[in-house]
């Protein structure tokens, strides 16, 4: 029931989370582009914004996969509160992202299908190493479930430290940022326009935002499971991530879909492939 | 002050453009203008190692032109704009926009040569 | 990769290069062509401004005793500032604000100048020296 | 009770393929398929009240029936050797002899009446999925080639019906398949292995095309390549063992080394009938039957009949190099096959590699051989043989309608036919979304698979892959004119029933999962110490990990609803038409182009033909595939 | 039949200009690009019969505010020439430095959009910082940012004092440090080069038979500059045409960067040779005849054709510009390469669609 | 209370979309420098977003001609209400200089309604914010009209 709890807790909280994470990085990007860059709270206002337009629907099946996206992703966020099974939260976010780019399939766009395809192209990039990185935790702790890590009196970014780089990859492509912010861009100058995006508007674009904010806080969760021994640790190991991520994203260029898929899955899986072997090697520091 | 031009005829003009291409001549622009109400002036413009050549020739209007974007592609935005413009139409070109570069052929737009003061109606 | 490194990290730590505009208006330079106006008092109604206009936003009515000026059409180029013999003409240096309709900016003389005065004034208008060029705003 | 639902199942299909072969009325040819089809049905159900049981029918004792199969056995081979010389196929000329040769020996020499009589019938729970699956699904697929086939022949203006043909073989089919699963002696195992082959083959070439033709002589020779090691096998374990008892020799082998080359001939014969890489490519031939056919031989039924003998065999080899390697090979296949899928366009074949590469991944669970992993392995049976078979009948109605598989041209396929592409944008979520089945399947399989990196490895890849390939398909099909409007489809019963049986299966039977593990699996599993998976809550849990089938469920179907009624159309929302670059042309979706002219919209999926075109992947994995099978045939030495 | 046609532009995010290109693209290689225009086509060039010679200096600069400096520059010297008026020395060199501090900013504004091109938005940003240097030289000497208008018949409109001079130089320097700074990123990063390299190739003979001109030839390995013509005060400048031979986006970057530097250095040249002197001469009487003038824009040879016939109205005027040069090559360049390289490619030319459909 | 946030924040979230109808890029890369470090528009949480449908502004630059006024019109047509429109540079005015050429139509609001005159030429980026920071402040008041308008009926 606790659990429970938790999962309400997390699910209701998750969002402000997510306005304050999204809103610091863009006022740290405009500071490394020595600008000023916009208040703290303005993802809020954009949501806010968005959601007080005016309706406007460019297919009939859209909102409902909107609806499907954002509900996948609160209930992933709750189950990672809930402290569930990481695979089956793995999952459960998947639906959302199928959905997110079934939605921009559905629409007779060039740009959102364009969009839709780099999105699942990312997804095919992303995907296998997070199941990786999962393996990785379950021969550490023999267990999927996250209170096995919390029952840990290491911190696992010890045991999978190249294991902690391929996450860095996935959070890169889920953040989407440079030099992966492929199907679609948080600047626009992109040669899709917004990519998958481009067909959503007000609302739906408002709810997609919310389900951004909670992928964010799921996948910096994520995160901060490689340090659960101490909060000063996970808060620290979360702050140099991300800022680490901001800083990517400020030195790289944008690349291409088909260099992302050959580089991501030829370093990730080498990556991994070493850290899984050293610990099925049964070696542990 | 005028320009020394070399004397070009409708029918020498794919002949002498291909001389031209050559001697290793690039092209560089054509230039239209129009003379009064039955003839136009066409200068067609090459240039190597920063010398330019110009070849002169008038044409009446509504004449249709061979063209040299066969022989140097670059030559095919400025044929279309021409047509455009004032009104001559090149043949076989590589890529025809059919009087609509600039132009749209809606009612309400412009549909004669602009580029003339006596205009003449694109076909 | 690491040379973008040193410049973000330069920006970061160092203060950022905005100029908060509204908040921080910073004065315009000395020979900035901003909002165009005439000092009536001394133009003789000429139309030679109009004239040269590139753009014929001017108007003289020398009937109506008015001069005005299309600022929306305006392209402050500063010809009509130059050719005009009376020097009444004058760019201010700061921009013309934006606003929501389009109004014309009109100027009625009171009593044409007794040509007298006419002759006399040659020397061209004062304008207040308000920043020095050489001064670095960064 | 039991004797029957067993004659039932077997002779009731082949009394009806007879008859089918000799009613010539449509009419009655149709009350007679749906009779048998209910009947079928109906027996599989009665049948679990039933199992698990073994028997000898006092007809397998009898000797007339052992020199019946004998001398069918031949006459089979016979068959396959004459159709190998009919076509001057060399392949099969040799593999047939081979096998009659073998047979031949082993049956007037080794055996000779020496041995006793095996038990005959051994019904499990998992021969009882098998044959719940087989019949069901059999029989809807049968009940929707009602419809299909006069239409088809109706498109090939054929002047005689060749129906009769196709129902009877059908029905055989089907018959073959339930006696095949049931029986417990290798010889009568083998017997109908080679029915479903020759089956296979006749309803590949069914519709005489050249390009049939060659796909079926291309089915034909694998197969018997599958026939031919899987008699080699037997006849090794015979020399070895003196029994063709199934299951006795299971619990004689196991951990016994000298066994394993013949066990590794019997996964080869698996693989060969699961269309494993590199066998693959006479399934994907086998797409040019008419529908019903791929999808009832190829995609929910023959290609279990592998697998059936893979997990069947799974506790002979637990904990041998052997297994390991059936595991690298099925994950090999399930990475490789949804490789190429994502280079396809064509539905049908995108159909073919999904089978494929999730059969691969069935076997990538045999080959791990825990109980959790073997658990897998039969919920992935369940729910792909559910869910493929209504993939498999969707493609088919829409190819009807359409006049084309390929996937391109199923864009709005919902302005269209609305119904169908309802059902079939379903199904393809069923085979990837949670709470789904084959996700509850996959979900065990990775977890399971964890401890050995190179099968988690591809199985990573592979399940990203799946994902792509399904995604994009589904995108597409529900898109449609620009305002989701739709004309109304009409559809014939006997197509409408299949269906949504089927659909409505995929997504109960999901829903049921934990119940099918606590009383058709978990039985299955004799003297454990502790049960793969427990169960509370419908939470289906164990040490690694928990999937919440009911609070999923739950969740997923107030999300659903809620969805639905936020999303329902409202009057306030403006229709707008897609963003072109802001030239749109007067139609929605088009834009002046270059020329003034309106260019329409156009768009198609990536298919990446650089990373995964069919001609450049098939040889590499070709080869690595019979790496592959060289190794495990060696470790097994 | 895996077609898909994307309709780029004209209002799209990554092109700064209004011009459509139909791309049929395969998995995102691009088969087939066809272009339109007319999104920006006013008939400037006609406007010459309503407004006088005088006031068409207005106009011209109009053509592209970007080098709006170097229109007007050309089309003097074309009328000047017609005139027979001796534009005074310092003039001339007020001309040269008016007109490199241009090519500076439009250097770095391409810099800044090309950098956006590939995604690299910190690029953008911080090259767009350095470039409001040159805008506040611009506006401090001259009134505006953009278009300075400094420009008439017979000389130019504007003296620089001596501390202006003097700041001129002063933040020349600082430009230069900070584009040294922005030097290994734009040159040696690794993200940039796998964006860059290789990609819209344009051999040296494609390069020279499509028409290129400014970087693009250059950058394919022919120095030709029509700086080297010697127009203005370029006769007593040191003077080099900066090329690459690679033929590539980075070829181009690489040129264009150089070319900054190269400016700044012909600035400071100029500043340093500026005598003291008029800075026009009065002009009498309309001009007569016909003239061909061209000069070097930052985005390579522009050529003006004027026609005059002893009236405040030219008879003729044809502008034609760089990018209208350029675009053929682009349409060569194309075919084969990535969707996610259009944008480069399409920067790479820094196409002005203004001045090429005037 | 949340239509109070929502109105706030259609204030203090003005995304953009620039169309360039026939620039002659003098107005352009002002437009563009002001998202630039040394203007920053995103201090007031402005984003140049370049798709019609997900912006609130609509920065317009130069001439309307005969070609790019349906594209225009269709950019306008494809945002979604409350929306603002602003004309930038004495081109997208009255056509500024260009006015008399054959293939210029005039300012942008012969085409589509304007909310927000830009002049200059071109139009500084001092002047853009300015002109962003008028439409925010009469998107402000028409929201309070609107507010005493529902009010009175
Ligand atoms: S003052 Fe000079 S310019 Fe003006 S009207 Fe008199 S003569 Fe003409
Ligand atoms: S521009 Fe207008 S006012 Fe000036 S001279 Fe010409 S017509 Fe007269
Ligand atoms: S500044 Fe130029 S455009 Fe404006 S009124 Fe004066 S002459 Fe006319
Ligand atoms: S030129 Fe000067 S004096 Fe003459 S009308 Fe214009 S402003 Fe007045
Ligand atoms: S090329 Fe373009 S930028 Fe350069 S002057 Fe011409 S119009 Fe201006
Ligand atoms: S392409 Fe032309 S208009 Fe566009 S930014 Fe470059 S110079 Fe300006
Ligand atoms: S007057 Fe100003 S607005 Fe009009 S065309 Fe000229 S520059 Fe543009
Ligand atoms: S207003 Fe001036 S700067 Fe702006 S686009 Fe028009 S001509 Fe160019």
């Amino acid at each position: 029931m606790t659990l429970f709890l938790y999962a309400i807790i997390g699910v209701i909280l998750a969002p402000f989370a997510g306005v304050l994470v999204v809103g610091l990085d863009r006022i740290l990007t405009a500071k490394f582009q020595s600008r000023i860059g916009p208040p703290l709270l303005q993802p809020l206002y954009d949501i806010c914004k968005l959601w007080g337009k005016k309706p406007m629907i460019a297919h009939r099946f859209q909102p409902l996969c909107v609806y499907i996206y954002l509900a996948a992703a609160m209930v992933s966020v709750g189950m990672f509160f809930a402290q569930s099974d990481l695979l089956l939260i793995f999952f459960v976010q998947a639906v959302g992202a199928i959905f997110f780019v079934i939605g921009a399939l559905l629409v007779p766009s060039p740009f959102s299908q364009a969009g839709g395809n780099r999105e699942l192209i990312q997804i095919l990039t992303y995907e296998p190493l997070i199941i990786l990185v999962l393996a990785g935790i379950y021969l550490y702790t023999g267990s999927f479930k996250i209170d096995a890590i919390y029952a840990l009196d290491k911190p696992l970014l010890i045991n999978l430290p190249l294991l902690f780089i391929v996450f860095g990859y996935a959070l890169t492509i889920k953040l989407k940022k440079s030099p992966f912010d492929i199907s679609a861009s948080h600047h626009a100058h992109q040669e899709l326009v917004r990519g998958v995006l481009t067909e959503y508007s007000g609302k739906m674009l408002a709810l997609i935002e919310m389900a951004h904010l909670y992928e964010t806080i799921l996948i910096l969760g994520l995160c901060s499971l490689f340090w659960t021994t101490s909060i000063w640790g996970m808060a620290l190991l979360l702050v140099i991530t991300y800022l680490l991520e901001i800083i990517i994203d400020n030195i790289c260029a944008r690349m291409s879909f088909r260099w992302m898929l050959k580089s991501v899955w030829t370093t990730g899986i080498v990556l991994s492939a070493i850290n899984l072997i050293w610990l099925y090697s049964g070696a542990r520091i | 002050m005028i320009l020394d031009t070399l004397h070009l005829t409708k029918e020498t003009l794919r002949e002498e453009v291909e001389k031209m291409k050559s001697k290793g001549y690039r092209f560089v622009t054509i230039t239209c203008l129009e003379i009064d109400e039955d003839f136009v002036e066409l200068l067609y413009h090459f240039d190597k190692d920063l010398e330019l050549i110009h070849y002169r020739m008038q044409v009446a209007k509504g004449t249709t032109m061979p063209s040299v974007s066969t022989i140097f592609f670059a030559a095919f935005l400025v044929e279309n704009e021409i047509y455009d413009q004032f009104g001559i139409k090149f043949d076989d070109l590589v890529l025809d926009f059919g009087g609509t570069l600039y132009l749209d052929e809606d009612e309400e737009e412009v549909t004669s040569t602009p580029f003339c003061r006596y205009s003449v109606k694109r076909k | 990769m690491p040379g973008m490194i040193k410049n973000v990290l330069k920006n970061f730590i160092s203060k950022s290069a905005t100029r908060p505009y509204p908040i921080e208006v910073r004065p315009g330079f000395k020979d900035a062509r901003g909002e165009l106006t005439n000092q009536m008092s001394k133009c003789t109604l000429c139309t030679l401004c109009a004239k040269k206009c590139p753009t014929q936003c001017i108007t003289v009515l020398r009937k109506e005793l008015t001069w005005e000026v299309d600022p929306f059409t305006c392209v402050y180029c500063g010809i009509c500032v130059d050719v005009c013999p009376q020097n009444c003409l004058s760019h201010s240096t700061e921009h013309k604000k934006p606003a929501r309709t389009k109004t014309k900016l009109i100027l009625k003389q009171e009593k044409p100048p007794a040509p007298e005065e006419i002759i006399k004034t040659d020397e061209k208008p004062v304008v207040p020296e308000k920043i020095d060029p050489g001064h670095d705003y960064h | 009770m039991f004797e029957n639902l067993i004659t039932t199942l077997t002779f009731c299909p082949l009394v009806a393929a007879l008859a089918c072969y000799f009613l010539r009325g449509e009419r009655l040819r149709s009350a007679l398929v749906i009779v048998t089809g209910i009947v079928l049905i109906l027996s599989a159900v009665l049948l679990i009240g039933s199992a698990p049981v073994s028997m000898t029918p006092a007809l397998f004792t009898s000797v007339k029936f052992k020199t019946f199969i004998q001398s069918a056995d031949f006459l089979l081979l016979g068959l396959i050797l004459y159709f190998g010389i009919k076509f001057k196929n060399r392949i099969i000329i040799g593999l047939s002899l081979l096998q009659v040769i073998i047979l031949g020996y082993f049956e007037f020499f080794m055996t000779a009446g020496t041995h006793e009589a095996p038990v005959g019938i051994f019904c499990d729970h998992l021969s009882l999925i098998m044959v719940l699956i087989i019949s069901i699904a059999g029989s809807l697929i049968v009940l929707y080639a009602l419809p299909y086939m006069k239409n088809h022949e109706k498109h090939l203006k054929l002047k005689k019906s060749r129906q009769p043909r196709f129902f009877a073989l059908l029905f055989l089919f089907i018959g073959a398949m339930n006696a095949m699963v049931l029986v417990n002696d290798m010889m009568l195992f083998y017997f109908f292995f080679e029915i479903t082959t020759l089956c296979s083959f006749l309803l590949i070439g069914h519709d005489k095309t050249e390009e049939s033709k060659r796909n079926s002589l291309t089915a034909l020779w694998i197969n018997s390549l599958g026939g031919a090691t899987l008699l080699i096998g037997i006849v090794l374990i015979y020399t070895q063992l003196h029994t063709l008892d199934i299951q006795s020799i299971i619990s004689q082998v196991q951990g016994k080394d000298i066994l394993l080359i013949p066990l590794a001939l019997l996964c080869i014969a698996g693989f060969t009938k699961a269309a494993q890489m590199p066998f693959q490519k006479w399934l994907l031939g086998a797409m040019v039957a008419p529908t019903p056919t791929s999808a009832l031989l190829h995609s929910s039924t023959m290609v279990k009949a592998g697998v059936y003998l893979l997990i069947r065999f799974a506790p002979a080899f637990a904990g041998t190099s052997l297994s390991t390697l059936v595991a690298v090979c099925g994950a090999f296949t399930f990475l490789s096959a949804a490789a190429l899928a994502i280079g396809q366009s064509n539905g049908k074949k995108v159909l073919a590699y999904s089978t494929i590469s999730n059969l691969g991944l069935i076997i990538a669970c045999v080959g791990i051989n825990t109980h959790a992993s073997l658990t897998a392995a039969i919920i992935l049976l369940i729910f792909h043989a559910v869910s493929k078979a209504l993939l498999f009948l969707c493609m088919g109605s829409i190819e009807q309608h359409i006049g084309s598989r390929d996937i391109e041209d199923m864009r709005g396929l919902f302005g269209e036919m609305p119904i169908t592409a309802l059902v079939i944008t379903l199904g393809i979520l069923t085979m990837i979304l949670p709470p789904f089945g084959m996700l509850i399947g996959k979900w065990m399989a990775i977890e399971s698979a964890s401890g050995n990196l190179l099968v988690i490895l591809m199985l990573a890849l592979g399940s990203a892959l799946t994902v792509v390939y399904w995604a994009r398909w589904a995108g597409i099909l529900m898109g449609s004119d620009f305002s989701g409007k739709s004309t109304p489809e009409k559809m014939p019963l006997f197509s409408k029933i299949p269906l949504f049986t089927l659909l409505s299966s995929a997504i109960l039977l999901g829903f049921l999962t934990p119940i099918i593990y606590s009383s058709m699996i978990l039985p299955d599993f004799s003297g454990l110490v502790a049960a793969p998976f427990s169960i509370h809550n419908g939470i289906i849990f164990n040490n690694q990990g928990s999937f919440a089938v009911y609070p999923l469920f739950f969740i997923a179907i107030v999300v659903f609803l809620f969805a639905l009624f936020l999303s329902r159309p409202k009057k306030a929302a403006q229709q707008v038409s897609p963003y072109m670059s802001g030239i749109q042309g007067k139609q929605p979706g088009s834009f002046v182009g270059p020329m003034n002219k309106v260019t329409t919209y156009t768009q198609s999926n990536y298919y990446l033909s650089a990373f995964f075109g069919e001609e450049k992947l098939s040889n590499l994995v070709n080869m690595t595939a019979g790496i592959l099978i060289l190794i495990l045939i060696g470790v097994s030495f | 039949m895996s077609k898909t046609i994307i309709p780029f532009g004209p209002q799209h995010p990554v092109l700064p200009e209004p011009i459509h290109v139909s791309l049929t693209v395969e998995d995102e290689i691009v088969t087939e690009a066809v272009p339109a225009f007319g999104y920006v086509h006013r008939g400037l060039e006609k406007l010459a019969e309503k407004k006088d010679f005088n006031q068409m200096i207005q106009v011209v600069e109009r053509v592209c505010g970007i080098c709006s400096m170097i229109h007007a520059m050309c089309y003097c010297e074309g009328l000047e020439t017609l005139m027979n008026v001796e534009v005074p020395r310092r003039a001339k060199l007020l001309r040269v430095i008016w007109s490199e501090l241009h090519r500076i900013h439009s250097h770095l504004l391409w810099l800044g959009l090309y950098a956006d091109a590939f995604g690299f938005e910190s690029v953008f940003m911080q090259f767009w910082k350095i470039r409001e240097r040159i805008m506040d030289i611009n506006e401090a000497t001259a009134g505006n940012r953009v278009i300075v208008s400094v420009n008439q018949v017979g000389g130019v409109r504007r003296d620089l004092s001596p501390s202006q001079l003097k700041w001129i130089l002063d933040e020349i320097t600082v430009v230069e440090k900070e584009m040294k700074s922005m030097e290994s990123t734009m040159l040696n990063d690794y993200t940039v080069k796998k964006r860059t390299v290789g990609i819209g190739v344009l051999t040296r003979e494609m390069a020279y038979e499509l028409g290129a001109s400014g970087p693009v030839l250059r950058a394919s390995g022919i120095a030709q500059d029509m700086r080297q013509l010697k127009y203005e005060a370029f006769d007593e400048l040191d003077f080099e045409p900066v090329v690459e031979q690679d033929g590539d986006c980075y070829a181009r970057g690489v040129i264009r960067f150089r070319e900054t530097m190269q400016s700044i250095d012909i600035v400071r040249q100029a500043i340093s040779r500026l005598p003291q002197g008029d800075t026009f001469v009065k002009v009498k009487g309309k001009p007569e005849g016909e003239i061909v003038t061209r000069v070097e824009q930052p985005r390579g040879e522009c050529l003006y054709y004027i026609k005059a016939n002893k009236t405040k109205f030219l008879d003729r005027l044809r502008i034609r510009t760089p990018t209208f040069a350029n675009i053929p090559p682009l349409a060569a360049m194309l075919p084969g390469i990535e969707l996610a390289d259009v944008p480069v490619v399409i920067l790479s030319i820094d196409p002005c669609i203004s001045c090429t459909e005037r | 209370m949340l239509k109070k946030l929502i109105e706030k924040s259609q204030i203090k979230s003005p995304w953009i979309v620039h169309y360039d109808c026939g620039s002659c890029n003098g107005c352009d890369i002002e437009t563009l420098a002001c998202l630039t470090p040394l203007y920053d528009v995103e201090r007031f949480g402005v984003l140049n977003i370049g798709n019609p449908k997900h912006a609130d502004v609509l920065l317009v630059t130069g001439t309307v001609n005969h070609r790019n006024k349906k594209v225009l019109k269709n950019i306008y047509d494809q945002m979604s209400d409350p929306k603002l429109i602003i004309a930038i540079g004495a081109c997208g005015l009255s056509g500024g200089i260009f006015k008399e050429a054959y293939n210029v139509v005039g300012g942008v609001d012969k085409v589509i309604p304007v909310d927000v005159y830009v002049p200059g030429c071109p139009a500084k980026p001092e002047a853009i914010i300015d002109g962003v920071v008028e439409g925010l402040a009469k998107l402000g008041e028409l929201q309070q009209q609107n507010k005493t308008d529902a009010i009175a009926s």
